[in-house]
């Protein structure tokens, strides 16, 4: 009987575990939780801060799934030292566990760059686990203001969030456009305009020089009050476990198609590893939900014995603020075609008679259909229709493709 | 499993189905009552084009990329039928980002609502199948390809 | 007053209590009766192009449409009714001759209905088609005189060919054209599936149907439209169409609109050009003629395939039929002035040809007395209605029934007799490829089926009732049969009596 | 009321065979009582009785038995004949006068040859000169009916109990080697003698129980070969259908059965496929001459019987043998009284035929 382990406890990690009971119902799988939760749907963190969702409804699986999965889960244990030689991993308690497989699924921890006086700030908080979450909402009071280092997905998220209780919230990123990781600058605007419509306040191309107090000093001088900061500036590769074990790592734990590491028997999946980008070809840390769980399903799969590999990870992005939504997906790069309307932008980027990206902002209607072309690199001739003024749908493609997922039983 | 199958050399695009569908699950007695005077949400749609139509519902795929996608645990399996928990959904549409069908929509309460072939209603037989006039729209056992 | 305002025949009613507006009856109609009105936000019907074929009716989903008779008439005279006035006003509209399609609607005498067929009561069983086996195969074709035998004794079993029906039901002609390829392909399965025959019409064989080859009789008219040897060969048997009850002694015209793609493809005629079959074959003008051409489509069959001559009931039907019955035939098709079909002049539809039940009987009596009536089966059609009108059909002498109205009305067809549009809103009598593909062959042959296999269990019943328990003992069973109502010399022409005699 | 041959009348039935295999001439007591048990079958409007090898003296000619109703009947018939045959013997009739028989005819019988003159005119054979002559006899001669017309057999019929017909006619004084007797229950006839069965043409003489429910199926296929359906009865029919079958198209007794109490197509697709072919042949050609409907018949014919169920078996008819002796009846019973000592006694199935014949060589 294998002994498994996983390291992490959160999307990677369930996806782990449904790959290693695909193919093997036996085995023996530890799970080492850091937080001292059952896995929980992460990115509903700023949910939970308007109350659209609570602790129990944000458990990733049913109660019963590590019982149900024969799962022996560790909490509040984190590994310090991985042995690939004799195969055992040595925990904080200093207990030592050894393994046939392993998973590291170790996720990524916040950065924060530095600030001068930072760490005398009352009431500072980051914004990525439950609870994170818990005890911000805590600290927030109506009357609260917020100052959030970071316009980027987590930050706006998280203002998001907290809007649902006070008013009084601005945001402030070194970039000089919100969500710059997705979008560009005038398609920021966009979205800027309806966050600023939500009473968000931006302070952009500005960052914090330095802390007094309850005050930030910016760079430009600005003076900004606040009762509560939150750092979302951005998160790190959690890869220590591999890279001192001798792991090859470039910005994040490197990984080949089957999600195995350099190491043998040991396998790495979610956001503490980088893999290629099929819509450019390049090598990216993709910390995306379902990117982590299609790599933790894999690296389970071929734990197990199992043959799996997961090849077409691409960075993709739905997000919605204050009922405006917008999904991007691939590089922004290639030749662009663009159809904006009053409400809505759509913007593609082709390459080679390819789709390689795209962003939508306002109609996301069946936006799947692109997302398949993107991934599956489907020539956009052979489509029957690309019509970028139209909504996508099933009559964007093929006939043949058509045929085969209509009348037919597809994966 | 019996699955929603359509055939498209048969789809008149009368969009029965989708009224059908927004009425079986509307949980209302009458047809008239569910539907008269009211934006509907049905959970399949009449796609097509100058030439062809045909309607598209959740093909519940046997490895389904929405469930893998769901951030929030909303989808999931049952017995091989793809479900929504409309408790967990908030709403993010991150699985009709990755539909390659578009088989998911948002209703009304801005939560994403999608084919559960009728399990989850008094129907039976998939509503749209039971009405379609023209044998478009099955329900059968069909193998994987 | 230039082109008089004729009030529509029809009235749509919706009921506004009801109607979702989901634009199913705007979608369904291809005469563009519904439409949504955007600004009240409702559905608004022009009736004036309301045919009454009920598909809006049969597809709303809430039930809130109806279609009744447009209540506008003119003052009430027997002699001359509303129909009548109008189809004058029509005429003086348009100086033409008026088209109309289906059988005959006018209200003359439906024998079959003043037949009622007898039960075994005490002095015999009446047999339980349940328990009991009960037969319908009917083979039809020329039986010889006298049995041969070979050097050994035994019977010679070569026979001249013969077609073996499940049921004495068949498809009678509809032809590729006149309705759909999905109408064709439904008749063509269930055909096959029942273990009967459909028949091809005047306008040749689609090349997906040869498949069907075992289960068709391919017909030859006056047009010789997509007749070729392959054609001749390609079926179970092959039918000179000399006549239609729904028209006797007129052709056809299918026109030009129509023929398009593989419609003119399997005529064999350009596309766009009008389809006329002439009033008689121009290669037959007697019944030495016609002797001729039997025998050049057996020449060209190798003699392996049953020759049916069809023709329309008309007053000296007798004499015609005995006439064929020793042209070398082997299967008389008699054709009742209540038949259908696509497209006929008004005038000639309803007034020319005779009942199909007094053809039927003198053929048989006369057949019989001249002593031939085993050289030939004897097929009727022109309004078989049900089981019980096979049943009588059988009694009265038939070998077996054609169907062809019955037979849309399974597909879909609500007899709203206007088939001559071309904008059959079923997909039966179109050849507009959105209105084509509203027949699901899938369905329509097994709606086709259900019927024939219904009519069978009813035969079944009807046959056990009498204590018959196979169909070639009723055939001719007269003595089965009683008329009610009907005069002495009906009476005497249908060689029944009447009840209670 | 109307007689048969104006309407049709059903009637139930019992009937009733002996045979000797060897040819040997037994009287018609055994015969006669072996109606007896199987009264209840029978109302009294009707009894008859066909023997065969009764006339051995005048083998070679036709024995006419002939119902008149009057003399002047009887000089147009005879005039009638006398016209187309040698008359060689013209007699009453031998009858014992009883209570139970009533309303009796003039009853003769008349030995004839058919005129060779018009035989050789007419280029048929004399069977069919026969046959022809009493059909128009039985069709066209007022008060004349033609109840027998074979070569040394002869049927005697009446209105009656058929035990006291048998009495009636002293069937005891006869010899034959196969005997057949009918009772009858028909339902609504006044009785006439000539209804009464069995009914004979030519050689062939049919006693049949049952209704049969392809009668006028039947009736108007043989009429269009020359046949006049004149009594409207089943046993008419049928003995019709034998005639044109054995007679006229020379098919065998089997497939004259296999053509009137035709196995089902269900059968015939599991037999041996040169078999399947000849039945199926048979009765794709002969389908007017199926018969429906209940019926047990027993056919007579020089040199044997053959009897038949209809193909449901909706009738019973049992059969016995001893030694020679073949015995064939409605009942049991029956049997059991002609020889109580009876074996092998079986009920045939339906479609399946019994023929007995006397041993080759023993008639001649």
């Amino acid at each position: 009987m294998s002994r498994y382990v996983i390291v992490g406890n959160g999307t990677a990690a369930i996806g782990c575990v449904e790959g290693i009971r695909f193919v093997d119902p036996l085995g023996k799988i530890t799970v080492l939780s850091k937080e001292n939760h059952p896995a929980y749907c992460r990115p509903l963190i700023s949910y939970f801060l308007e109350d659209k969702t609570d602790p129990k409804k944000m458990l990733y699986r049913a109660e019963t799934f590590y019982e149900d999965n024969g799962c022996e889960v560790l909490y509040n244990v984190s590994a310090t030292a991985l042995d690939p030689e004799t195969k055992t991993l040595t925990l904080d308690s200093g207990d030592t566990l050894s393994y046939d497989k392993i998973c590291v699924a170790t996720g990524s921890s916040p950065f924060v760059p530095p600030m001068e006086n930072l760490e005398n700030v009352k009431n500072r908080f980051s914004f990525l686990t439950l609870d994170d979450a818990k005890a911000l909402k805590k600290a927030v009071k109506p009357s609260s203001r917020v100052l959030i280092i970071g316009a980027g997905l987590i930050g706006l998220k998280c203002a998001e969030g907290l809007r649902a209780i006070t008013k009084n919230i601005t945001v402030c990123d070194l970039a000089d456009h919100v969500l710059s990781s997705i979008l560009d600058a005038k398609d920021a605007a966009f979205v800027q305009k309806h966050l600023e419509a939500n009473d968000l306040k931006f302070t952009l191309h500005n960052s914090v020089a330095k802390f007094k107090g309850n005050t930030a000093i910016m760079q430009n001088g600005d003076e900004i009050p606040f009762d509560i900061l939150v750092t979302a500036v951005g998160v790190r590769a959690n890869w220590g476990l591999v890279k001192d074990a001798g792991g090859a790592c470039g910005r994040a734990i490197t990984v080949n198609e089957k999600m195995e590491t350099s190491l043998e028997d040991v396998y790495a999946a979610g956001d503490c590893t980088e893999s290629t980008d099929i819509s450019d070809s390049l090598i990216k840390v993709m910390a995306l939900m379902p990117n982590a769980y299609m790599q933790g399903y894999t690296a389970g799969i071929n734990m197990a014995g199992g043959e799996k590999v997961f090849d077409n990870a691409i960075p993709m992005n739905s997000i919605g603020f204050f009922g405006l939504h917008m999904m991007t997906a691939g590089s922004r790069k290639g030749q662009m075609k663009t159809d904006i309307q009053k409400d809505s932008i759509k913007r593609f980027y082709k390459e080679d008679g390819k789709l390689i990206g795209f962003v939508l902002i306002g109609d996301v209607q069946n936006a799947g259909v692109y997302t398949n072309i993107l991934r599956n690199q489907i020539p956009i001739k052979s489509l029957s229709e690309f019509n970028i003024k139209k909504s996508p749908s099933m009559a964007t493609y093929d006939e043949e493709f058509r045929r085969k997922t209509l009348e037919s039983v597809v994966k | 499993m019996k699955r929603v199958f359509v055939k498209e050399e048969w789809c008149l695009g009368c969009h029965l189905c989708e009224y059908n569908c927004a009425y079986a699950n509307s949980g209302l007695s009458s047809m008239v009552k569910a539907l008269q005077g009211k934006p509907i949400f049905p959970r399949i749609h009449v796609n097509g084009n100058d030439s062809v139509t045909f309607a598209v519902s959740c093909r519940h795929c046997t490895d389904p990329l929405c469930v893998k996608s769901c951030i929030s645990g909303a989808l999931h399996r049952e017995n091989g039928v793809v479900c929504i928990d409309k408790n967990k959904c908030v709403g993010c549409l991150t699985c009709m980002l990755v539909c390659p069908y578009g088989a998911l929509v948002q209703d009304e309460t801005g939560t994403v609502t999608k084919c559960e072939l009728c399990t989850k209603n008094s129907c039976g037989t998939p509503a749209c199948v039971a009405g379609c006039p023209n044998n478009a729209i099955v329900f059968e056992e069909r193998c994987e390809e | 007053m230039n082109n008089m305002y004729i009030s529509p025949d029809y009235e749509v009613i919706r009921n506004m209590s009801r109607c979702i507006t989901c634009r199913v009856c705007e979608r369904q109609c291809a005469n563009e009766v519904h439409s949504f009105d955007p600004d009240g936000n409702v559905m608004i019907s022009d009736e004036s192009k309301c045919v009454n074929c009920k598909r809006c009716v049969s597809l709303c989903p809430t039930h809130a449409l109806k279609i009744v008779k447009n209540e506008d008439t003119l003052r009430e005279n027997a002699n001359w009714q509303d129909a009548t006035i109008k189809e004058i006003y029509k005429q003086a509209n348009s100086g033409g001759v008026l088209l109309s399609s289906m059988g005959n609607p006018k209200p003359l005498p439906v024998y079959w209905d003043k037949i009622l067929i007898n039960a075994s009561q005490v002095t015999n069983p009446p047999i339980d088609p349940l328990r009991e086996p009960m037969e319908t195969r009917v083979f039809l074709g020329k039986k010889p005189d006298h049995i041969e035998r070979d050097e050994n004794g035994k019977i010679k079993t070569d026979l001249a060919p013969q077609l073996e029906l499940s049921v004495p039901i068949m498809f009678s002609a509809m032809s590729y054209g006149s309705i759909s390829y999905n109408a064709h392909k439904s008749l063509a399965t269930a055909a096959k599936e029942l273990g009967i025959y459909y028949n091809t019409g005047e306008g040749g064989l689609h090349e997906d149907f040869y498949v069907y080859g075992e289960n068709t009789i391919v017909q030859v008219a006056s047009g010789r439209f997509g007749v070729h040897e392959d054609y001749l060969n390609a079926g179970a048997a092959i039918e000179i169409k000399m006549g239609q009850g729904a028209k006797p002694g007129i052709g056809g015209h299918l026109p030009g609109a129509k023929i398009v793609g593989d419609v003119s493809k399997t005529r064999m005629i350009p596309e766009g050009s009008d389809a006329i079959s002439p009033a008689p074959h121009h290669d037959i003008y007697s019944i030495e003629d016609l002797r001729q051409l039997v025998f050049s489509l057996k020449e060209a069959s190798q003699y392996k395939k049953p020759v049916i001559v069809k023709v329309a009931a008309v007053h000296n039907i007798a004499a015609i039929a005995s006439g064929i019955a020793r042209s070398g035939a082997d299967i008389i098709a008699i054709d009742g002035f209540r038949g259908g079909t696509g497209a006929a002049p008004t005038r000639i539809r309803d007034n020319v040809g005779i009942p199909i039940e007094l053809a039927l009987a003198s053929v048989d009596q006369r057949l019989r007395e001249e002593g031939i009536r085993n050289n030939v089966s004897l097929v009727v059609g022109g309004s078989i209605r049900s089981a019980a009108d096979v049943v009588k059909a059988i009694a009265l002498g038939a070998d077996a029934c054609y169907i062809a109205t019955a037979a849309v009305l399974a597909l879909g067809c609500h007899l709203c007799r206007t088939c001559q549009t071309g904008k059959c809103n079923w997909g039966i009598a179109t050849q507009r490829p959105e209105l084509v593909k509203r027949l699901n062959p899938e369905i329509g042959s097994q709606r086709l089926v259900n019927l024939i296999t219904a009519w069978k269990h009813e035969i079944k019943e009807l046959m056990g009732g009498m204590g018959i328990n196979s169909i070639e003992a009723l055939r001719g069973n007269r003595l089965m049969l009683r008329g009610v109502g009907l005069t002495g010399k009906e009476l005497e022409i249908l060689g029944i009596s009447h009840a209670g005699e | 009321m109307k007689k048969e041959g104006q309407i049709r009348i059903p009637s139930g039935c019992a009937i009733s065979a002996m045979i000797s295999k060897e040819g040997t001439r037994m009287s018609g007591e055994k015969i006669i009582e072996s109606m007896i048990p199987m009264h209840d079958r029978s109302n009294g409007l009707g009894g008859g009785f066909a023997a065969y090898g009764i006339y051995p003296k005048f083998k070679d000619l036709y024995a006419f038995h002939i119902f008149f109703d009057d003399k002047v009947a009887k000089e147009e018939c005879e005039k009638f004949l006398k016209d187309r045959f040698e008359v060689v013997l013209s007699e009453v009739i031998p009858i014992h006068k009883i209570p139970e028989i009533t309303d009796v005819p003039l009853i003769y019988r008349y030995f004839v040859a058919p005129l060779q003159s018009v035989l050789a005119r007419l280029q048929i054979d004399e069977n069919e000169y026969v046959a022809r002559n009493v059909m128009t006899i039985n069709t066209h001669l007022d008060g004349t009916y033609v109840f027998s017309c074979g070569k040394n057999m002869g049927t005697f019929k009446a209105v009656g109990f058929p035990e006291d017909v048998g009495r009636f006619y002293k069937l005891d004084e006869y010899e034959g080697y196969a005997w057949t007797a009918h009772g009858r229950y028909p339902t609504n006839t006044p009785g006439w003698w000539g209804g009464a069965h069995p009914f004979a043409l030519l050689d062939y003489s049919v006693v049949h129980n049952g209704e049969i429910s392809s009668y006028d199926a039947n009736s108007r296929v043989v009429e269009m070969y020359g046949y006049k359906c004149n009594l409207q009865t089943d046993t008419e029919v049928i003995t019709y259908i034998a005639d044109y079958l054995l007679r006229k198209q020379g098919v065998t007794l089997e497939e004259m059965a296999s053509i009137v109490s035709a196995p089902f197509w269900s059968t015939i697709e599991k037999k041996s496929p040169k078999e399947a072919e000849q039945l199926s042949y048979l009765r794709k050609v002969y389908s007017g001459m199926l018969i429906t409907g209940p019926f047990s018949i027993i056919l007579g014919f020089t040199g044997g019987i053959m009897a038949l169920n209809d193909r449901l078996k909706l009738r019973s008819m049992v059969v016995g043998e001893k030694d020679d002796k073949v015995y064939i009846a409605s009942e049991e019973a029956a049997i059991r009284v002609m020889e109580p000592e009876a074996q092998n006694i079986w009920s045939p199935r339906g479609g399946e035929p019994v023929i007995v014949k006397v041993k080759e060589g023993v008639l001649t």
